[in-house]
C-alpha cells in the first residue's frame, strides 16, 4: 500500500484501470460492486416491465408461455442472487464496515476483492445461462420438474447461482472477522451503531445458510445429469427433501436481504430526528433473534406441498415468533422519532416510506403463517405482493436511502436535494400502484405465474400494470440524477447531515487509509443531544 | 516439545480406542445397535476438534464458531426431519368404507 | 508476511493477524460443515423411505476397506498434528518429515478410495441408473443409498484432495515458516482435521448403520 | 364465475373469517403506524417549536408491553389458523371418494362407477368429498379458490384434499404449482350439481358399452396381471395347497388392521394397498416371505386405482 499523503482521497489514490481492477481497498470494491448491482437491477427490472406488460391483457401479448415461463425465472434469479443478496452488504457493508469500526480496511482484503471476482464470474455465467435461452423452472428448481422434465438451461443456471453464493460467503466470513477482531480501542459492542450488528446479523446468515443452497443445488444437478439421484420418486426419494433444502436456505436469505435494511433506518431515522435510537438494545438484539430465529421457520412455504399435520403447526407457531423482533424494530424506529427534531431530506422520506411499506409488508406475512388462511392464499397473487412489499417495498427503499445518505461520503458530492424528494415520492406511489392490486387478485384465487388468466383479473391487472409504468420512471430518475451529481454536485463536506458516527469524521471522499490515527471511541452512537454542528 | 507429542499419541490412541467401539456397537453389542454408533461418533468428532484441532487453547471467538456449527448442523437435521417422522402420524387417507 | 515481526497495515501486532487468520478459518470450517449437511439429511430421508432396502444396499460396501481408510485418516491427522508442535518449536526439518507422512497417509486414502474401492463398486454395477446390479424388491432402496453413497464419497474426496494439495503448498513453503510465524501451516492443518472429521461421520453412516441391528 | 363469494364451502366461510380478523388487526396496527408518523412529522419537525422535554431514559416499559401485546395477538392468531387447518387436513370417514390424477398439462378424474372426465370434476352438493389424488409426472396443485382450498399433487404418492359443498354451482379449477409450459392451461371446473341431477349426470356419463365401474374393471387386472395366480380367486388368500404359494387374502382387507414384519400394524387404506402394489419390499406382511414383485412400471396409475376399488369391493365371504 503506497502511503500517500494523508489527504489524497480514495478516488485520485491511482487512476489506472490495474488500480481499480486489483485493488485491495474496500471502499473502491465496493464501487466496483455498485457498478454490478446497479446493472443487474436493471436488467432484473427490465425483464419484470416484461412480465407487467404481458399481464396487462387476459390472453398474454409476448408470444408464448414458454418465453413467459423463461423471463419471469430470469426475474427472479437476477433480482434474488445479483441483486437483493448482495446490495446493501457489498456495496455499502463493504464502504463503511471498516469506516464505521474506526479501521484501516476489512480482515481479509484479498478475499474480499476474490468475492467480487467470483460475483463477476457469477454475473457472466448468469448471463451466458440466459443469452442461450434462461429457465423455465422459476427461481426455485423445484424437482421433479426441474431435475427430469425442464428443458431449460438449469445446469448453467444452478453454475451461476452456485458461484455467486461462495461470493457471499466470503463477503459473510469477512465481515464476521473484521467486526470481532478489528473493531477501533474503547469501541465496546455496545457501543457499535446498528448497521453494524445487522450487517452482523446478516453475515451469521450468509456464512451458514448459503452452503446449504451450494449444496442442494449440487444434489440437483447431480440428479438432472445421471437421471437419478436423492429426490426421484420413482426410486423412493422425496421431492420435498429438496424443498425443505431449498427453504432452508431461501427463508433466512429474505432475512439476508432485509437486515441490512433495517441497519440503513436504524441509521438514518436518529440522524434525521436529531434524537438517540429508542431502546439501542432492544434493536440490536431483534437483529440477532431475526438471524437465528430465521432459520426455524422454512416450513411456511411448505403448508400445501405435503408436509405433515405436526410439523405444519410447528411451523406455523415458529413463523409467529420471528415476526416478533420485526413488530420491535418498527416500534422502536416509531419511538425515535418521538419529540426529535424531523428534517424531511430524501433520505428520510425513503425511510419513513420504508417503514411503511415494510409493516404493510410484514402485517400480509402473518396472513400467510396462519396455516388455514395460507391454504388459500398461497400460491396466488397474494404471496407475490406480500413478498415484493417486503423486498421492493422495504428493501430497495432503505437501499436507496441508504445510497442517498452516504453518498457524499461514498462520492465526495452532494445530490440534487429535490429530485432525490420527487425520486422517493414517484417511487412511493408508483410501488402502491403496482402491487396493492395483487393482493386483491391474490385473495381472489389469481394464481402465481400464469402466462394468461381468465378474464374476469383483468381490471386488477392493467392497474397494476400501468402502477409498474411509474415505479419504472421512478427507478430511472435516481440514476439520472446521482450520474449528473457525480460530475456537476456541489463538493461535499466530511458530515453534511451532522450526523454522529465515526465515518462522518473523516473527510468526504475518505483518504485510502481512511484514518489518519486510529480514532479511539468514548461514547455510545447516536448522541444527538450534544447536537453536532450542521455544516451545511 | 515431548510433552506435546505424548498428548498427540494420547489423543490417537484414544481415536482408535473410539474406532473400536463403533465396530463393537455395530456387531458385537447388538443392543446398542445404531444410536451406539451415533454416540461414539460424535465423540469422535469432539475428540478430533479438542485434540487434534486444539480447540481448548482458542479464544471464545472460535468457540462461537464451533458452537455456531454444531448448533446449526442440529436445526438442519433436528427440524428438517421433522417433517418425514411424522409424516405417516396422520395418514391422510384413513377412510374406511 | 516476510520478515519476523511485520504484518498487514489493518492490524495491530502479528499476533492480531495470526489470531484473526485462525478465527477466519474456523468461521470457513463451520460453513464447510454447513456444506456437507445436506448430505446427512439426505441420509435419514433416503433411509426413512426404506429402511430395509437402504441397508441391504449399504451391505454391499466393503468394510474392510473403509475401516483401513478411517485408520489411515486418523494416523495422518495425528502426523500433521505432530508435524504442527515441531514448526512450534522451530524445528523444520521435523516439521517436513511429519507432513510428508501425513500427506502421504492422505495419499493412500484417495487411492484406495477411489483407485479400489470405486472400480470394484463400479465393476459390481452399484452405481444407481437403468443397468443396476441388485434386483428385486430392495432396488430402488438401494439405489438410493448408493445415489448417497457416490455423491457422498466424491465430495469428501475432492475435498481430501484439495487438502492434499494445500499440504504440498505448506511443504514447499516450509523454509519461510520460524516458530513465531507459521500461520498457513496451522490453518492448513484446521483443514486437514476437519475433513477427517466429515470422514469420521460418513464412516459409520455408510458402513456401520447398515450393517448395525 | 358464480359462487365466489360468500365461498361455497363452510370451512371457506370460515377460512374468510379468519382472513377478514388478520385484515382488522393489519389495518389497526397500520393505521397506528401511519397516525403516529404523520404526528410526528407534523408536531416535531425540525422548525415547530413544540416542547421537547428531556429524552426517556426508561424504555424497557414500553418495549415488553408492545411486545406481550404482539405475543398475545399472534398467539390467538396461530391457535385460530391451526384449529381451522387440523379440521381442513382430515378428511371426515364417510366422504365420497373420487380418484385424481395430475398429468402434465390435464387433470383427469375418475368416479367410483367408472365415469371419467378430462379437467371436470361433478359432485354432488351437501355431501362431504374427498379427492384422492396423485400426478404422473412433476409436482401440480389442485386449487379451487371458491373453496379456499388447495393441496400439492406429489409423483408417487397420494395426496387428500376434501370439502363440502352448499350451494349448486360451477367453479374455477386451477393448477397452482409451476408444472412447465402449459401450467397456465392446466384449468378445469368443478360443478356442484343437487343430488337427484348427480345421480342424472352420474348414469348419463358412466361409460357406455362395458359399463364396467372402476371395481370391475379392477376385477378384469386383477386377474390379467396374474394377482388372482397367487391370492386366489376374488382375492379369498393363496396356500402352498391350493395357488402354489402362500399369499395374503385381500378380501375383507381394506381398512382393517394389518401386522407387518416389522412388528407395526397399519391400517390397510389406499395408501398401504397401493404400497404393497408398488412397492411390496416395503410393506413386508407379518408371517408371510416377501415374494411378491413390484409391479412399478407395469401398472398405470389409473390401473392401480381400479385395482384399488376392486380389492376394496372384495366382502370378506361375499361374491361379488
Amino acid at each position: 500500500m503506497t502511503h500517500a499523503p494523508a489527504q489524497v482521497s480514495y478516488l485520485d489514490d491511482g487512476h489506472t484501470l490495474r488500480s481499480w481492477l486489483l485493488t485491495t481497498d474496500h471502499k473502491r470494491i465496493a464501487i466496483l460492486y455498485i457498478v454490478a448491482i446497479t446493472f443487474f437491477f436493471f436488467a432484473g427490472g427490465f425483464a419484470a416491465f416484461l412480465i407487467r406488460y404481458n399481464l396487462s391483457s387476459p390472453n398474454g401479448l409476448i408470444g408464448s408461455a414458454e418465453t413467459y415461463n423463461r423471463l419471469f425465472s430470469m426475474h427472479g434469479i437476477l433480482m434474488v442472487w445479483f441483486f437483493l443478496v448482495p446490495a446493501v452488504p457489498v456495496t455499502l457493508g463493504n464502504f463503511l464496515v471498516p469506516l464505521m469500526l474506526g479501521a484501516r480496511d476489512l480482515a481479509f482484503p484479498r478475499l474480499n476483492l476474490l468475492s467480487w471476482y467470483l460475483f463477476l464470474a457469477a454475473g457472466l455465467v448468469a448471463l451466458y445461462a440466459i443469452v442461450i435461452g434462461g429457465v423455465d423452472t422459476g427461481w426455485t428448481f423445484y424437482t421433479p420438474l426441474t431435475s427430469f422434465y425442464s428443458k431449460g438451461h438449469v445446469v448453467a443456471a444452478v453454475a451461476a447461482i452456485f458461484i455467486a453464493g461462495f461470493s457471499s460467503i466470503a463477503t459473510g466470513l469477512n465481515f464476521i472477522v473484521t467486526i470481532h477482531k478489528l473493531r477501533a480501542p474503547g469501541m465496546t459492542w455496545y457501543k457499535m451503531p446498528v448497521f453494524l450488528w445487522s450487517l452482523y446479523a446478516t453475515s451469521v446468515i450468509l456464512v451458514l445458510a448459503t452452503p446449504v443452497l451450494a449444496m442442494t443445488l449440487l444434489l440437483l444437478v447431480f440428479e438432472r445429469i445421471f437421471g437419478i439421484g436423492v429426490f426421484d420418486p420413482a426410486i423412493g426419494g422425496d421431492p420435498l427433501l429438496f424443498q425443505h433444502l431449498f427453504w432452508f436456505y431461501s427463508h433466512p436469505a429474505v432475512y439476508v436481504m432485509i437486515l441490512p435494511g433495517f441497519g440503513v433506518i436504524s441509521e438514518i431515522i436518529p440522524a434525521f430526528s436529531r434524537k438517540e435510537l429508542f431502546g439501542y438494545k432492544f434493536v440490536v438484539w431483534a437483529s440477532i433473534a431475526i438471524a437465528v430465529i430465521g432459520f426455524l421457520v422454512w416450513g411456511h412455504h411448505m403448508f400445501v406441498a405435503g408436509t405433515s399435520l405436526y410439523s405444519a403447526l410447528v411451523f406455523s407457531l415458529l413463523s409467529y415468533m420471528v415476526a416478533v423482533p420485526s413488530a420491535i424494530k418498527v416500534f422502536n424506529w416509531i419511538g425515535t422519532m418521538h419529540k426529535g427534531y424531523i428534517r424531511f431530506d430524501a433520505p428520510m422520506l425513503y425511510a419513513i416510506g420504508f417503514i411503511g411499506l415494510f409493516t404493510t409488508g410484514g402485517l400480509t406475512g402473518l396472513f400467510l403463517a396462519a396455516l388455514a388462511a395460507d391454504v388459500h392464499l398461497t400460491q396466488t397473487y397474494f404471496v407475490v405482493a406480500h413478498f415484493h412489499y417486503v423486498m421492493v417495498g422495504g428493501m430497495v427503499s432503505a437501499y436507496f436511502a441508504g445510497l442517498h445518505f452516504w453518498w457524499p461520503k461514498i462520492t465526495g458530492r452532494l445530490y440534487p436535494e429535490m429530485w432525490g424528494r420527487a425520486g422517493a415520492i414517484i417511487i412511493f406511489v408508483g410501488f402502491n400502484l403496482t402491487f396493492f392490486p395483487q393482493f386483491l387478485l391474490g385473495y381472489l384465487g389469481m394464481p402465481r405465474r400464469y402466462f394468461a388468466y381468465p378474464p374476469h383479473f383483468e381490471a386488477l391487472n392493467l392497474l397494476s400494470s400501468s402502477g409498474a409504468l411509474i415505479l419504472a420512471v421512478g427507478y430511472i430518475l435516481p440514476l439520472g440524477y446521482l450520474a449528473w451529481s457525480l460530475f456537476y454536485g456541489e463538493r461535499a463536506p466530511a458530515n453534511p447531515w451532522g450526523a454522529t458516527g465515526l465515518e462522518w469524521t473523516t473527510p468526504s471522499p475518505p483518504p485510502t487509509e481512511n484514518f489518519p490515527v486510529t480514532p479511539i471511541v468514548t461514547q455510545a452512537p447516536y448522541q444527538y443531544r450534544q447536537a453536532v454542528a450542521v455544516e451545511r | 516439545m515431548t510433552t506435546v507429542i505424548v498428548r498427540l499419541v494420547a489423543v490417537a490412541s484414544l481415536m482408535y480406542a473410539l474406532l473400536a467401539a463403533e465396530l463393537a456397537a455395530a456387531f458385537a453389542f447388538p443392543g446398542w445397535g445404531r444410536g451406539g454408533i451415533a454416540v461414539v461418533a460424535a465423540t469422535m468428532a469432539g475428540v478430533a476438534a479438542f485434540g487434534f484441532m486444539d480447540l481448548r487453547r482458542e479464544g471464545a471467538t472460535v468457540w462461537l464458531f464451533a458452537a455456531a456449527a454444531v448448533l446449526w448442523l442440529t436445526i438442519l437435521l433436528g427440524l428438517g426431519s421433522l417433517d418425514p417422522l411424522t409424516r405417516t402420524l396422520y395418514s391422510t387417507v384413513s377412510a374406511v368404507p | 508476511m516476510s520478515n519476523a515481526a511485520a504484518h498487514d497495515f489493518q492490524f495491530a501486532s502479528a499476533e492480531h493477524q495470526r489470531e484473526t487468520a485462525i478465527s477466519g478459518i474456523w468461521l470457513f470450517l463451520a460453513s464447510e460443515a454447513l456444506f456437507f449437511g445436506p448430505i446427512f439429511l439426505s441420509w435419514i430421508y433416503a433411509r426413512h423411505a426404506d429402511p430395509s432396502a437402504f441397508d441391504a444396499g449399504a451391505r454391499q460396501t466393503d468394510l474392510m476397506i473403509g475401516l483401513t481408510n478411517t485408520a489411515l485418516l486418523i494416523a495422518s491427522s495425528f502426523a500433521y498434528s505432530v508435524g504442527l508442535a515441531y514448526i512450534g518449536f522451530g524445528r523444520r526439518r521435523g516439521m517436513v518429515v511429519w507432513l510428508a507422512i501425513a500427506w502421504a497417509l492422505g495419499a493412500a486414502f484417495v487411492g484406495l478410495k477411489f483407485g479400489v474401492e470405486w472400480q470394484m463398486d463400479l465393476r459390481k454395477g452399484l452405481f444407481p441408473g437403468p443397468n443396476f446390479g441388485i434386483h428385486g424388491p430392495e432396488r430402488s432402496g438401494a439405489q438410493l443409498f448408493f445415489a448417497f453413497y457416490f455423491f457422498g464419497t466424491a465430495l469428501h474426496g475432492l475435498h481430501l484432495v484439495v487438502g492434499l494439495g494445500l499440504l504440498a503448498w505448506v511443504i514447499f513453503r516450509a523454509e519461510r515458516y520460524t516458530a513465531e510465524r507459521h500461520s498457513p501451516v496451522h490453518v492448513v492443518g484446521l483443514y486437514w482435521s476437519f475433513v477427517d472429521i466429515i470422514w469420521l461421520i460418513l464412516f459409520p453412516l455408510i458402513y456401520l448403520m447398515g450393517r448395525a441391528s | 364465475m358464480s359462487g365466489y363469494f360468500p365461498s361455497a364451502t363452510a370451512e371457506g366461510r370460515e377460512i374468510d373469517f379468519l382472513i377478514l380478523a388478520l385484515t382488522l388487526v393489519s389495518c389497526a396496527v397500520l393505521a397506528l403506524v401511519f397516525a403516529l408518523i404523520f404526528l410526528y412529522m407534523v408536531r416535531y419537525r425540525a422548525e415547530s417549536d413544540a416542547y421537547r422535554g428531556a429524552p426517556g431514559r426508561k424504555t424497557w416499559r414500553f418495549e415488553i408491553s408492545w411486545t406481550a401485546a404482539t405475543l398475545t395477538v399472534f398467539f390467538v392468531l396461530f391457535i385460530w389458523g391451526g384449529d381451522l387447518y387440523v379440521r381442513l387436513f382430515q378428511p371426515p370417514a364417510d366422504a365420497l371418494q373420487i380418484y385424481v390424477v395430475g398429468k402434465q398439462w390435464m387433470w383427469k378424474v375418475e368416479h367410483q362407477g367408472g365415469q371419467r372426465e378430462i379437467n371436470a370434476l361433478h359432485i354432488p352438493i351437501n355431501r362431504s368429498i374427498q379427492l384422492v389424488m396423485t400426478s404422473e409426472d412433476v409436482i401440480h396443485d389442485f386449487s379451487v379458490p371458491a373453496f379456499r382450498i388447495k393441496h400439492d399433487v406429489l409423483p408417487g404418492r397420494y395426496e387428500s384434499l376434501w370439502f363440502q359443498v352448499e350451494t349448486p354451482g360451477t367453479f374455477e379449477l386451477f393448477c397452482t404449482q409451476l408444472c412447465g409450459v402449459g401450467h397456465y392451461s392446466m384449468t378445469g371446473v368443478v360443478v356442484a350439481l343437487t343430488q337427484p341431477e348427480f345421480e342424472t349426470w352420474l348414469s348419463g356419463a358412466a361409460p357406455s358399452g362395458e359399463r364396467d365401474d372402476m371395481a370391475a374393471a379392477g376385477k378384469a387386472l386383477f386377474t390379467a396381471h396374474g394377482c388372482s395366480g397367487c391370492h386366489g380367486e376374488n382375492g379369498v388368500g393363496g396356500s402352498p395347497a391350493t395357488t402354489g404359494v402362500s399369499a395374503p387374502a385381500l378380501a375383507g382387507l381394506f381398512g382393517r388392521l394389518v401386522k407387518l414384519q416389522t412388528g407395526a400394524t397399519v391400517t390397510a387404506d389406499e395408501k398401504f394397498l397401493r404400497d404393497c402394489i408398488l412397492t411390496p419390499d416395503k410393506t413386508r406382511i407379518a408371517g408371510y416371505p416377501q415374494i411378491m414383485p413390484s409391479f412399478s412400471g407395469q401398472i398405470s396409475e389409473e390401473d392401480v386405482l381400479r385395482l384399488i376399488a376392486h380389492i376394496k369391493s372384495l366382502r370378506s365371504g361375499s361374491r361379488t
